[in-house]
């Protein structure tokens, strides 16, 4: 099933609290000197249209009931793309009174409200190149493969 | 202006608020004055200096200052641009229960930030209808957060959130209407209410992004973290925000920044505001339907975006600012790099504008539409290119110079119809200045350091800094404090914008209203308050998401 | 400029097709090519474990909190999580052995959050008194190396040295009670 | 016998054609129009797959499921019919009657209309009001040039059309019946009902997964068939066989297309108060050359 998905990626875009340099970012992804069309994204207008939510910034208090219904609104299989470092992990203002801080935590939330998701990629950057938005479509549509891994080093005295 | 002067205006208000009250203790420093009043004549001090000096209101702000000398104390700036001066009225407020009269009444601009402080600090202002702006539904009542014995995480009853999903008021069922509608962007949304197809009135629903910038500048960082903290207030004009608060941290502590840092800042300020205005153009042109213009308008930005990632490192946020300086240096070779991508900006840009201008229904539908009179501009005391669309000559790179603007020569574009082609106009121009602006400053980038050596940063002095973003000033308000601010207050030009829209929009065909709200290229990052009207016979309630710091 | 108004001169709606058939195509076939990037572009850092001493200045440097300073059973952890970097090198110019290095890495996106964090692992001192761990082995090589006469009392912790040095004081003074 | 039985395979493979090249004609207009945003844009089959996508989501729930689903298959029906009529009624000399063609359109515009009404959606209803004002005035347009065209060629057939002698008069009346087509494909300016800045894509909103397939399918189709139809009125006098005048039109078909959304590109999107008046003056302006040529030429 979402194997179709890969061809025709479409896209609702949402800020939750981010500082909008993202935001123009995805916008930039569209634009002549990246065409992120060409890949089959397309930005849409209604989360009930789209595959994939993209969110940018760390989901402030305010936006969250609203974030969960634009999610609930999108039919399966869905998937969402964490931009930014705010999304992925809270960024600047990951500990601060009115954030949540980040799409984890998000995860959590949804989690206990029976609310599935089918994949969720994080893509970090402060904020995010269009680039870094295409390479995150490319692993999305599975023709690139991730290239960070977790490392634990040991400092040998 | 001459010394002399200066001292004259300086005793007309200083004269005239002893005649209020002979007791008041005042205070001169770099541009601002600085007096304290009893909270029983603040509203006497505050009708002298609005209605009678003619001065307007900044912002105002309140502060926590119990743990220095036991009171609260609430901050009203006032901003005098022919003399290029700041007012400072400070208040002591009761530490057990806090209250404050109102200035509503008399400067009507004092609403939302008024507001603020009852969230943030609990304030209570008297003689006037009291309403929650800034924290979400289900805060509780008696946390706020900007106390100093609040910590900045306190992180009250998370769970509780999801309950606060309010169905929809019309059929229109599970969609998501509102704050993430059409044209994306930005979480704010403004309630339209349509009879058929014509706005009859206007709701400005806000303050999704707010992110507790203030009080995380207040507690968990230093000096030199709050300049990247400050260019994340907004992604698209965050360099002002950076600048305007190194500017205000450099005057409290009397810092001496090199010349070329000064210089730096502004060719990168310039820059900023080419990717804005050029942003702005493509999105204005998107909402008329007319896709070319956006995709081109962009192709020509995209320059501007790489060569800021090679002026300073970074597409947007830069990074580049500190207390005392910046970080990046601009060498020859950049500088010769600098000038060749901006030659052909221009021409690019020349050429682009002549096509944009050229679509009939570009300039159809930006002809009188959404009209801003110039009486009403100035009521409004409306900033940035909206006022200079609106025939309001103003701009704080001429009439209060910092950084190095005072070494460039520049116009100021203004345009008297006050409607959407004219803000479009004032925009288009800019761009041209703006490039202008740089080749100067490249010109005549001087030498030396880009970093104050050893500078300290002594306790409890207060600057206010002020600094032309794209979308009009932006206003920073710094008291220094142990090793980061104590207190730390932004103001952002679309906050003193918003309220215009209500004027432009009543009447208006529906069609236009995204260009119109557009128009004003509201930045909520930014602003993050909320307009309030009230609702009257309406049909119809169609929500409308526009984001954009234009975007 | 201003006397040549763009608004005022003639032009068609086909200006725009001359302006594309002029530009051409110009998208970056990325991933397929390059990306637009230029040699300037701050992306994520590098930590060498090899240089390292894991003195935590760059934690305090770091405005976003992205790299966090934990200590556990006797071994300090220099945790950088990629997730919630703001990229602004602050910690390239605090770090004094020149451990962080920047890269022009922005291709980090992934499916799991988990392969974001980067961490290096410090053994640590033992105070010859109390037992505590507090520094790492390398910081006080470093401390050594940079100061040498710190031998002496580099193996206590903060507390116990104040310790010590405070009851040879009171010992000086004749007195016979021990600081606590 | 035979011609009928090569008739029939003409039918059927032309229809088959068209059914799978639509699709692939709107992926041509996103590239032309990519072209003049300078930049590449997506791959031929992208609106193909955009709809096999929109067919492997799941359906969620939706008020009014039943008449939504109702008229939602009713119109593509009916685009599909119509279609299937005209290319017929082009090769069968039998009740192929102009009038047939302008009954069916008639209705399929209702459904296309009605269809957001029934979704009971704020902006999905702003949308489809602005529709049904552009739809009034081209519509009656298209009756009326419709109605002059058998007036002026004495003939009430579409397969007689080619074997008919193409006056000036005729040919305004083709130009006429191309804007009628331009405007009914809702490119700009004429996109005012699915303007999304300010109503989301209006008519669309409420759709979603296999539903919105079904319309996007559905409307490309409608929007071949208003193509298709002007193409054949002018050339059909031209070529003097109704096969070879259907081939042409179906080869020309994607030129026109190409044609029309670079003519998109140019422009920006109108007013809801301003594209019906502008409309009814151009009409107004080409309905009186007609009549005059007319007169002139009779």
């Amino acid at each position: 099933m979402s194997e179709y998905i890969k061809k025709s990626i479409w896209v609702f875009h949402l800020n939750t609290g981010s500082c909008n340099a993202c935001d123009i970012e995805i916008l930039d992804a569209l634009t002549p000197y990246f065409d992120a069309e060409r890949l089959g994204v397309k930005l849409v207008v209604s989360p009930r249209h789209a595959d994939a939510l993209l969110l940018t910034g760390p989901i402030t208090y305010e936006s969250l009931p609203k974030v969960i219904r634009a999610i609930e609104a999108v039919p399966r299989p869905r998937f969402i793309l964490a931009l930014g470092s705010c999304a992925v992990g809270g960024g600047i203002w990951h500990d601060t009174y009115s954030t949540i801080g980040g799409v984890p935590e998000l995860l959590k939330i949804l989690k206990n409200r029976g609310i599935e998701v089918d994949g969720v990629y994080y893509v970090p950057g402060c904020p995010i190149r269009p680039e870094a938005l295409i390479y995150a479509v490319g692993i999305l549509k599975g023709i690139l493969q991730k290239k960070v891994k977790m490392r634990v080093r040991k400092a040998i005295a | 202006m001459t010394k002399k002067s200066l001292d004259h205006v300086l005793k007309e208000y200083i004269d005239g608020i002893k005649s209020i009250y002979p007791k008041a203790d005042y205070l001169f420093s770099n541009d601002t004055l600085f007096i304290v009043v009893p909270k029983e004549k603040l509203r006497d001090v505050t009708e002298f200096i609005h209605n009678k000096m003619d001065c307007y209101l900044r912002t105002c702000l309140g502060s926590d200052e119990r743990p220095l000398l036991g009171h609260f104390a609430l901050y009203h700036i006032f901003g005098d641009d022919r003399n290029g001066l700041n007012i400072v009225v400070k208040t002591y407020l009761d530490p057990k229960k806090p209250v404050a009269p109102t200035i509503m009444d008399i400067v009507p601009a004092a609403d939302w930030c008024e507001m603020e402080a009852r969230d943030l600090l609990g304030i209570e202002f008297e003689g006037r209808k009291q309403y929650r702006l800034v924290l979400p539904v289900g805060w509780p009542d008696n946390l706020h957060p900007l106390r100093k014995d609040v910590p900045y995480n306190i992180r009250p009853r998370p769970s509780a959130v999801g309950e606060r999903i309010t169905p929809p008021k019309t059929a229109t069922a599970t969609i998501p209407v509102g704050p993430y509608h059409p044209a994306l962007h930005e979480p704010e949304y403004f309630e339209l209410y349509v009879e058929g197809e014509t706005v009859v009135d206007v709701k400005y629903r806000g303050f999704h992004v707010h992110r507790g910038i203030e009080k995380l500048g207040e507690s968990r960082m230093n000096y030199q973290q709050v300049n990247f903290l400050a260019e994340r207030i907004c992604g698209i004009c965050g360099f002002v925000h950076s600048t305007c608060y190194a500017q205000a941290v450099e005057k409290a502590a009397k810092i001496d920044v090199p010349e070329r840092a000064k210089f730096i800042r502004s060719i990168v300020l310039e820059i900023e505001r080419i990717h804005s205005h050029l942003l702005w153009i493509g999105v204005a042109a998107h909402l008329l339907g007319y896709d070319t213009g956006f995709m081109h308008a962009w192709r020509i930005r995209e320059h501007i975006m790489v060569l800021a990632e090679f002026l300073t490192g970074s597409r947007k946020t830069y990074g580049i600012n500190l207390v005392g300086g910046v970080r990046r240096d601009i060498n020859e070779d950049k500088k010769k790099q600098a000038i060749e991508v901006l030659d052909k900006v221009e021409k690019d840009y020349m050429e682009y504008l002549k096509a944009l201008l050229a679509v009939p229904e570009v300039k159809k539908r930006a002809t009188e539409t959404g009209i801003l009179p110039k009486e009403d501009a100035r009521k409004l005391s409306v900033v940035g290119p909206t006022a200079r669309g609106s025939g309001l000559d103003r701009d704080v790179r001429r009439d209060v110079p910092y950084a190095a603007y005072n070494y460039v020569d520049f116009n100021v574009p203004v345009y008297d119809s006050g409607d959407n082609l004219a803000r479009l106009l004032v925009r288009a121009d800019e761009v041209i200045e703006s490039i202008k602006i740089i080749r100067q400053l490249l010109d005549q980038l001087p030498k030396g350091p880009i970093m104050a050596e050893d500078f300290e940063i002594p306790e409890n002095r207060a600057a206010v800094s002020l600094a032309e973003a794209p979308r009009g000033e932006d206003i920073h308000y710094i008291i220094t404090g142990d090793g980061r601010p104590y207190r730390w207050k932004v103001r952002a030009p679309t906050y003193q914008n918003i309220p215009a829209l209500k004027v432009m929009l009543k009447g208006a065909p529906l069609a236009d209203a995204p260009l119109t709200i557009a128009s004003i290229d509201p930045c909520f990052s930014c602003t993050d308050r909320i307009y309030v009207i009230n609702e009257t016979s309406a049909r119809k309630i169609v929500r409308i998401g526009i984001g954009l710091c234009p975007g | 400029m201003s006397e040549d108004k763009p608004a005022t001169s003639r032009s068609t709606i086909l200006k725009a097709l001359e302006i594309a058939l002029k530009t051409g195509r110009v998208t970056r076939k990325y991933p397929f090519a390059e990306p637009l990037i230029t040699d300037e572009f701050r992306g994520r850092i590098e930590i060498d474990e090899e240089k390292c001493i894991g003195c935590g200045a760059c934690v305090l440097a770091c405005p976003p909190n992205a790299l966090e300073l934990i200590e556990e059973n006797g071994q300090r952890m220099i945790k950088y999580f990629i997730g919630r970097c703001i990229y602004c090198w602050r910690c390239i110019d605090v770090c004094p052995v020149n451990a962080i290095r920047g890269t022009r890495d922005f291709e980090l996106a992934t499916d799991n959050i988990d392969d974001l964090v980067d961490i290096v692992v410090h053994d640590m001192v033992k105070c010859s008194s109390c037992g505590s761990a507090f520094m790492t082995i390398r910081q006080k090589i470093y401390v050594i190396k940079k100061a040498p006469l710190t031998e002496n009392y580099i193996d206590k912790d903060p507390k116990c040295r104040r310790e010590k040095t405070l009851n040879a004081l009171l010992k000086r003074r004749g007195g016979v009670m021990k600081y606590e | 016998m035979s011609l009928d039985f090569i008739n029939a395979g003409l039918v059927l493979s032309s229809i088959t054609t068209l059914l799978f090249i639509v699709p692939i004609l709107d992926s041509i207009e996103r590239k032309v129009k990519a072209a003049i945003h300078s930049r590449i844009g997506p791959p031929i089959l992208q609106t193909w797959y955009d709809i096999r996508k929109l067919f492997a989501k799941k359906l969620s729930v939706i008020p009014n499921p039943f008449h939504v689903v109702f008229f939602l298959f009713l119109y593509m029906m009916l685009s599909i019919m119509s279609i299937t009529y005209f290319i017929t009624a082009v090769l069968v000399p039998m009740w192929n009657s102009i009038m047939v063609l302008i009954i069916l359109i008639t209705i399929l515009q209702t459904t296309f209309i009605v269809l957001p009404f029934v979704t009971s959606n704020p902006f999905a209803i702003i949308g489809a009001t602005r529709e049904v004002l552009l739809v009034l005035v081209n519509e009656i347009v298209f009756f009326i040039a419709m109605a002059l065209l058998i007036f002026f060629s004495g003939e009430t057939y579409l397969s007689s059309l080619p074997y008919i002698h193409p006056t000036p008069a005729y040919l305004i009346l083709a130009a006429i019946l191309f804007i009628v087509g331009y405007v009914s494909c809702g490119r700009q300016p004429f996109d005012i009902a699915e303007a999304e800045p300010e109503i989301a894509s209006g008519i669309l909103v409420e759709l979603t997964g296999p539903l919105l397939g079904v319309f996007v399918y559905a409307n490309l189709v409608r929007r071949a068939l208003f193509k298709l139809i002007p193409v054949y009125v002018l050339i059909a006098p031209f070529t003097g066989s109704n096969m070879y005048a259907l081939i042409t039109s179906l080869i020309i078909l994607p030129i026109l297309w190409v044609i029309y959304a670079g003519l998109a590109a140019l422009f920006g999107r109108s007013r809801v108060d301003i594209a019906p008046v502008s409309l009814l003056k151009l009409y107004s302006i080409l309905f009186s050359i007609t009549i005059i040529l007319y007169l002139v030429f009779k």
